[in-house]
């Protein structure tokens, strides 16, 4: 039972990562623009927020948790926009190949990253040194009313935070004015602009407010999953990639998001809470995560939805011009 | 008169007419530009000479033979997969499983040396490598792409998620091959025997590397340009109503394109192992199946403009050891600096592409 | 014409797309209460001067007033801002999306969607002027005339002053264009700003006011309907004088080529597209298949290509000089082309599919002949020569044959699509829609070139929706009725009434006299 | 091959003075990571602190960072040897077949993987191994976590005496490190016993920390690590803020940073004990005087704990300086086979060398006098048998 219960907070701690960098990347995608930046965007979120943390706490004598929380929360919105901005000019006003420039984002983020959490490390005395325990413990505080729940109780804020804005999100998407000019931008931008939608401004908003989500699943990472230091195993990108897989998988629905994260979570910590594995079938067992997504998009494909397609102009560049 | 409705201060048209020799100027201008910027940062950050740093980077890479002709390699490598990658990507379909597909290839010779690096005379092992390796990457590939043809699976996910399937089932043979045991590494496989390691030729340890991609790139870009199936795939690509309507049995494409992408991205494999490190690791591929997509995508499917962006990959590569090396530069900082470098590039189409016309009617470059 | 006032004048406008003069110096005024048709050539530069107007292209030099003022028309949205709408050539419409979503895209207004209140809106302008269209369907769901249908709502549920329409009528049925026309005369007469696009002369009588002419991007002058005729209307496009004459050569030597027998064809709903269809057609003859949208005619063809699966009936090929008969169901589409089948087939989505839009001309005409010969290598020389011909003997009005097809006018892509298709020298063509959205002057080419195959012995079924020109073209004419075949007659016996009659009715008995 | 001596008792402790202008001598070092791990930052602080004992510059070294276990390590070796280094060090197991294969081809250079066990074997001159004694510093910080163990139990804190532990990979290094560090808890808790998890990587902070919660999860009181990364600490940590009776024992660095709290003490490294004697013998002698197999423990100061976490048992740090006085005067025998036993048996005998490269032991008799002596015949760890109270979950 125990270990039930501390899979599923495995399941959901992982998630939670990729359910940020996957939402975000669902409002990017919307407007057209596949940005397969996710990983670099999550490092650069990551890092920005460890760092505001670190210059804030090494500063002050008594930190104040919630200014710490403010601080970690304001430099990853920030860096992690600047991020997507990068993209959006590249991609959107000067028209650059959309793959290409995502995958070098992913390069050059988790180099930054790298090079400044490296910086850090040697600042603060050392490898594991870096202290950031006011800002970690701020965003692992729990909700109060979630206390007495075993599962919940030890789940930091930003896990509901995530939920909330897959929700928020769905219904913006559905239900209002701004959501359904969205996505008629990646669907259609020509069609879009023709009825008089600013596309280029539509497509800035949604993939730099999408970057800012994605960067959160970054800061969510290190000051909640690695709790508050700078690891440069290449932690994030991995995350990062299954986050762009969550956007597919879930078929451009936050809501669907949800599950999709925590399943993928299930799956892949199942292999440590199943006894009598020998280590050789361990390995074997650590590929159910990507089996099962495989059959689930088997499945969902066989009945070959409308629906269920990627927008439909996502990845391409548009110009006005151009017929 | 209105003031809202005035002439945009800039306004872009597309142009069609831009000469080469201009539009390469374009680019290495923004080299130019990017190396400068990379300078500037540079500077700020560690206070070095940042043309020493780039003298460091260009002998890290070029300094001596031996490093020329291990920058030769891994270009080659870059080049390799970013040729297996260009057929499925010029039929549209999204593989980025090259990762996963350079794995099995990889996996297939690491299993061809073991079990029959005694039994079998080099040469013979050595085909039957190349051979296994190119079916295990063609495996690799045709499994997503008959569930594309057959029931239009999203291939970016599925070649994705092979990927991880690939580095689990490695996982799973290292364990049983490794050595020592428990140490979760294969080692170095036939160290003494040297059996199944792809041999020097001309004196130069990796020439057969060279000759091989160089031999593979011509046939793809000749396959790809001029031959029927080359045509088939651009259609293909383009639209699969046109291709069904001039009776092109699409899923049959479809599943030999991918498949042949897969077989070369294995080929990948068989030089990493056979033709590199003679072992096996989850790191076989090592994030180079995703850096191709860069190669070749940046190439526009171009082998020759392939061979120039592997080339200046690998360099930015062996340079950043070199700075770390001997500037303590962490050598992250090289990542950095690729990623700038391809900004610029990437940004600098948009000026080969289109031009700029400011109010008041004066064009601009 | 005097006392009206200019809404907009356009001065000097001029614009090109990298060495092609798409407008040079173009005047153009536009006036309240008048519907103005604007015509020209393909290629001629009307899309691209209407394009100015609505904000999709913003020209290189010129300018335009609206009324006094100098306006500067940046993007789509300054054209809806200044009461400009316009329905363009190639539907611009957001296919997942429903009609109603669609119709409200990019309005301002509350934040939040109310759409039961869109809805119950839009179902009000329906019924105000007569449209079917429900506000909930989604565009992949509908027809071409929906499709057609939502772009005008659009623009009416937006209240536009000056409302521009780009080849509406080219996928209408003319009873939709009859409806249409009403609906166009009411808004003029509320004093809008009407213009139109066509290339059916008879139309641009029939419903404008005013024509105005571009030849090869220049604006050729205008003059009243009233005084005008077809004939100077086209001398004046083209330039030079030109005869609008079919000639009809008496079928000669006629020998059955293909033979259809009880044909019936199921789509994936299960609804019957066609049922129990039979005819035949002789080598030397053309055959006419007339029709409403969707009563048949392109399952029709498409099983002969062996493009779609027949439920029952059978297809045969006769070899008229053994007389042998080959079926061809069950056949492979390469296999049937292989007997010299040639389907030129012009869909409604004219770049999706006979076409592809990104390659060019020689690689576009290489779709057909790529196969040829044992070599691994694909033939490129003989493609680029056909290339060339097309380009020369229907006068394509492009670049260079190393243009993306793209980039050229919806007329001129047409032309390349019907000049391959003609080119493969078949026994058997087949062409649906062969002169949609050409000139006039192109669509008498397509029509010689179409008696030029069946003087050399083709067998060739003309599906077409203009029943003047299938009247003209046609040796004999099958009505289809709901997938039935209602009626074949008499090219040279009959007149369109008659056929339109036999289109809404089975036989053409019971029905209404208006028809 | 030639056995490495006792407690390095042959060679200086590394601060004997050398005679001789060395400054041509030119040291290479290959890292598997930067100064970004904890386990490669102890290698580099033992290389300068060698260095600098020995009177030489730290720029006659030239580093190679993030070097990993395949060809880039060959490449690597080689363009140091080319470029004139005299010694060549590696610091990751799986460096050493692609220092051995250098070692083959450049004759003159000495190359030194550390940790690796194929020096004697492979037959050649200038391939060399060391190590440290990890298992003392690893048996002490058991030590420090049984004195805990033992308080928690006396005040009815923890009602069982279950110990975890995140290994990396499940071969003698790791199995030696946990063994001696679970004999330093059962030296003073003796019912103690322990579970262990493996991650298969030797660094991944969540694989730790989940490997951490599932031990936890199970009740473990106390985990131990042979991994390179805070995860397991800080998993700790968080766990024991949530309310859990849990506490954290690392290795490699101090861990009070991430477990300001949980964190008892970590078992270290001092690389410069080994390095500094393998230099200096390169400098006098040349390869010829660096024997196969050399290491280290506390006698030369090759190992140490970190400083003690606040929360440590009462009268802990006496009972370490008991410990390792102990250890250092050899009247503490670790792996004393009376006090373990293997499916119930005491073990009597044990092979720890490999001859024909299955690696099994044929040969190498570890076991003198009840005492199985780790580190002696050659420098890696060997010890690999499976005692009784430990269970591998994986
Ligand atoms: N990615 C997925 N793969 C497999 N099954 C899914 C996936 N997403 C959702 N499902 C499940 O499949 C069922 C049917 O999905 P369906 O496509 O009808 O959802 P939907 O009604 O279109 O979604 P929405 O409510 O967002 O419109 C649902 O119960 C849903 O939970
Ligand atoms: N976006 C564009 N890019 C390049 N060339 C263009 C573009 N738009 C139009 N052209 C070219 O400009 C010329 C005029 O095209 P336009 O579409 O205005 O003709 P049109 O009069 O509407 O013809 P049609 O009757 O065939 O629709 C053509 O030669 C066309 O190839
Ligand atoms: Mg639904
Ligand atoms: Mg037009």
């Amino acid at each position: 039972m125990a270990g039930i219960l501390s899979l599923v907070q495995a399941a959901i701690v992982f998630g939670t990562v990729i359910l940020f960098g996957a939402i975000g990347e669902i409002l990017t995608e919307k407007s057209g623009s596949l940005n397969l930046g996710v990983p670099g965007i999550m490092y650069i979120g990551g890092i920005a927020g460890l760092a505001g943390a670190y210059l804030y706490e090494s500063s002050v004598s008594a930190p104040e948790p919630l200014l710490c929380f403010l601080i970690a929360l304001f430099c990853t919105l920030i860096a992690s926009c600047l991020a997507g901005l990068l993209y959006s000019f590249l991609t959107i006003s000067l028209r650059a190949n959309q793959n290409v420039t995502g995958l070098t984002l992913t390069i050059f983020g988790s180099g930054i990253a790298n090079l400044f959490g490296g910086a850090m490390n040697k600042m603060a005395g050392g490898v594991g040194q870096i202290s950031v325990s006011t800002t970690s413990a701020a965003y692992r505080t729990t909700l109060p009313f979630f206390r007495g729940i075993s599962v919940l109780s030890s789940l930091g804020v930003l896990v509901y935070v995530a939920v909330i804005l897959a929700i928020v999100m769905t219904w913006f998407l559905n239900r209002t004015r701004a959501g359904l000019n969205l996505r008629a931008v990646g669907e259609n931008p020509a069609t879009a602009d023709a009825a008089g939608i600013k596309v280029t401004k539509l497509k800035y908003i949604a993939t730099c407010t999408g970057a800012a989500i994605t960067g959160l699943g970054g800061l969510y990472y290190v000051l909640d999953y690695i709790k508050g230091t700078w690891a440069n195993d290449g932690g994030i990108e991995k995350l990062g990639w299954l986050a762009v897989a969550l956007v597919i998988f879930a078929r451009w629905k936050p809501v669907h998001a949800i599950w999709g994260s925590y399943l993928f979570g299930v799956l892949f910590w199942l292999y440590f809470y199943i006894p009598g594995l020998d280590r050789s079938s361990q390995e074997l067992f650590k590929m159910l995560p990507y089996i099962v997504t495989i059959a689930v998009l088997v499945i969902s494909s066989m009945r070959r939805s409308r629906e269920n397609r990627p927008p439909a102009h996502l990845g391409l560049p548009y110009f006005r011009e151009e017929r | 008169m209105n003031s809202k409705l005035k002439e945009p201060f800039v306004r872009i048209t597309k142009r069609e007419d831009t000469p080469l020799l201009k539009a390469w100027g374009i680019r290495l201008f923004s080299l130019l530009l990017a190396l400068i910027t990379c300078a500037g940062i540079i500077y700020l950050i560690v206070k070095l000479n940042p043309l020493k740093v780039y003298v460091a980077m260009w002998e890290g890479a070029f300094g001596t033979s031996k490093r020329s002709w291990i920058t030769a390699r891994d270009t080659m490598m870059l080049l390799c997969i970013g040729v297996g990658l260009a057929p499925a990507f010029k039929m549209r379909f999204w593989n980025i499983g090259a990762e996963g597909q350079i794995l099995a290839g990889g996996l297939a010779t690491a299993a061809c040396m073991i079990y029959f690096g005694s039994s079998m005379p080099t040469w013979a092992l050595l085909i039957v490598s190349f051979a296994a390796s190119c079916i295990a990457g063609a495996v690799w590939g045709f499994v997503p792409a008959a569930f594309k043809a057959r029931f239009d699976t999203n291939e970016t996910l599925f070649t994705l998620m092979m990927n991880y399937v690939a580095i689990q089932l490695t996982s799973f043979f290292i364990t049983k091959w490794e050595n020592p045991i428990g140490s979760n590494t294969v080692g170095i496989i036939n160290q003494s025997t040297k059996a199944g390691w792809l041999p020097s030729f001309l004196g130069q340890q990796y020439m057969l590397n060279v000759i091989i991609v160089m031999t593979l790139t011509i046939a793809v870009y000749i396959y790809l340009r001029w031959s029927k199936h080359g045509y088939e795939i651009a259609v293909v690509g383009e639209s699969e109503r046109t291709a069904k309507y001039i009776g092109i049995n699409v899923k049959k494409v479809i599943i030999r394109t991918v498949a042949l992408s897969g077989g070369l991205c294995g080929v990948a494999g068989f030089l990493a192992v056979s033709g590199a490190s003679h072992t096996i690791s989850t790191n076989t591929a090592g994030g180079r199946g995703f850096t191709a997509i860069i190669v070749a995508w940046l190439a526009k499917f171009n082998p020759l403009v392939m061979f120039f962006v592997s080339l200046l990959l690998a360099f930015l590569q062996k340079g950043a050891v070199e700075i770390a090396s001997r500037y303590d530069l962490n050598d992250y900082a090289s990542q950095m600096i690729t990623g700038i470098i391809l900004f610029f590039i990437l940004g600098s189409e948009f000026f080969i592409n289109y031009k700029l016309i400011f109010r008041g009617k004066k064009e601009v470059n | 014409m005097e006392e009206k006032t200019a809404v907009i004048k356009m001065r000097n406008i001029t614009k090109s797309f990298g060495s092609v003069l798409a407008n040079d110096k173009v005047w153009l005024d536009i006036y309240k209460g008048e519907i103005l048709a604007l015509l020209g050539e393909n290629g001629s530069g009307k899309t691209t001067l209407m394009n100015m107007l609505s904000g999709i292209y913003y020209p290189d030099a010129g300018q335009i007033f609206m009324g006094e003022n100098e306006v500067s028309i940046r993007s789509p949205k300054d054209a809806y801002d200044l009461g400009i709408g316009m329905i363009h050539q190639h539907f611009k419409l957001v296919d997942v999306l429903t009609a109603a979503e669609n119709i409200i895209l990019g309005m301002s207004g509350k934040g939040l969607l109310d759409m039961s209140a869109v809805n119950e809106k839009i179902r009000s302008i329906c019924s105000l002027y007569g449209f079917d269209v429900d506000p909930e369907q989604k565009i992949y769901d509908m027809s071409v005339s929906q499709k057609q249908t939502v772009e005008i709502i659009k623009v009416l549920y937006r209240g536009a002053d000056i409302l521009i329409l780009d080849e509406p009528t080219a996928v209408l049925t003319p009873q939709e264009t009859d409806k249409l026309f009403a609906i166009l005369r009411n808004m003029r007469d509320d004093g809008k700003a009407v213009i139109i696009i066509t290339h059916k002369l008879h139309e641009v009588e029939e419903l404008s006011d005013r024509v105005a002419i571009l030849q090869r991007g220049r604006f050729v002058g205008d003059t009243l309907t009233k005084d005008t005729n077809a004939a100077e209307m086209t001398n004046m496009m083209v330039g030079h004088p030109v005869v609008l004459n079919i000639e009809r050569p008496e079928p000669e030597n006629v020998k059955e080529r293909l033979r259809v027998e009880n044909l019936t064809i199921r789509d994936i709903d299960g609804v019957k597209k066609l049922d129990d269809v039979s005819f035949s057609v002789g080598s030397g003859e053309i055959l006419g298949i007339a029709g409403i949208s969707g009563c048949g005619q392109k399952e029709l063809l498409e099983a002969i290509a062996g493009l779609q699966p027949a439920e029952s009936g059978s297809i045969f090929y006769i070899d008229t000089k053994t007389g042998e008969k080959e079926p061809l169901i069950g056949k492979k589409p390469r296999e049937i082309s292989a007997m010299g089948v040639a389907l030129s087939f012009v869909p409604e989505d004219r770049l999706g599919m006979g076409l592809v839009a990104n390659m060019d001309l020689t690689d576009n005409m290489m779709l057909r002949s790529f196969r040829r010969g044992k070599s691994v290598f694909a033939d490129r020389k003989s493609p680029r020569e056909l290339a060339r011909r097309v380009v020369t003997e229907l006068s394509v009005n492009t670049p260079s044959v190393d243009t993306p097809v793209r980039k050229l006018s919806g007329g001129n892509v047409q032309k390349i699509l019907v000049g391959r298709e003609i080119s493969s020298a078949p026994t058997v063509l087949m062409t649906a829609y062969a002169v949609r959205g050409l000139d006039i002057n192109s669509s008498y080419t397509i029509y010689d070139l179409i008696n030029q195959q069946k003087q050399k012995g083709v067998a060739v079924i003309f599906v077409g929706e203009d029943l003047d020109v299938l009247v003209e073209l046609c040796d004999r004419i099958l009505i289809l009725c709901g997938g039935k075949v209602s009626g074949i007659v008499d090219g040279r016996k009959t007149d369109k009434r008659e056929i339109g009659r036999m289109m809404t009715s089975l036989g053409g008995e019971s029905s209404e006299q208006q028809a | 091959g030639e056995k490495a001596p006792d407690s390095g008792a042959e060679l200086p402790d590394g601060n004997g003075e050398i005679t001789g202008d060395y400054a041509d001598f030119k040291i290479g070092a290959i890292l598997i990571h930067d100064e970004n791990s904890g386990y490669d930052l102890a290698h580099i602080n033992g290389i300068k602190s060698a260095v600098n004992a020995l009177g030489l510059s730290e720029d006659q070294i030239t580093w190679k960072y993030n070097i990993s276990e395949d060809e880039a390590c060959y490449d690597t070796a080689v363009d140091l040897a080319e470029s004139g280094c005299d010694i060549i060090f590696s610091d990751s197991y799986g460096h050493q077949s692609y220092m051995q294969q250098a070692a083959g081809e450049y004759e003159d250079v000495i190359f030194v993987a550390a940790t690796g066990d194929t020096a004697a074997s492979s037959g050649l001159a200038n391939l060399k191994n060391i190590f440290t004694y990890v298992y003392e510093s690893r048996y002490v910080s058991g030590v420090v976590a049984g004195m805990k163990l033992k308080e928690l139990l006396d005040e009815g804190l923890v009602t069982e005496p279950y110990v975890g532990y995140v290994g990396a990979k499940p071969y003698a290094e790791v199995v030696s490190g946990y063994t001696a560090f679970f004999l330093g808890v059962q030296s003073i808790v003796p019912e103690a016993y322990m579970d262990v998890i493996y991650t298969g990587e030797w660094y991944d902070p969540t694989r730790e920390a989940e490997a951490a919660n599932a031990l936890m999860s199970k009740g473990c009181v106390i985990i131990g690590q042979h991994a390179d990364s805070t995860g397991a600490p800080s998993a700790v940590q968080a766990a024991k803020d949530g309310g859990a009776v849990v506490y954290s024992v690392g290795y490699n660095i101090d861990m009070l940073a991430v477990a300001p709290t949980a964190a008892l003490t970590s078992a270290l490294n001092n690389w410069g004990a080994v390095y500094t004697p393998t230099i200096q013998k390169a400098l006098e002698g040349g390869a010829a005087a660096i024997p196969d197999d050399y290491a280290t423990g506390i006698v030369n100061d090759g190992v140490s704990v970190s400083v003690l976490g606040p929360e440590c048992a009462e009268g802990t740090q006496e009972k370490l300086d008991e410990v390792w006085a102990a250890l250092a005067d050899g009247s503490l025998n670790i792996f004393d086979t009376a006090k373990f036993t293997v499916d119930g048996e005491t073990v009597t005998s044990f092979l720890a060398l490999d001859t024909d490269g299955d690696f099994e032991g044929d040969e190498g008799e570890a076991i003198e006098d009840g005492i199985f002596y780790e580190s002696k015949l050659r420098s890696a760890p060997y010890f690999s048998l499976r005692i009784d109270g430990i269970t591998e979950l994986s």
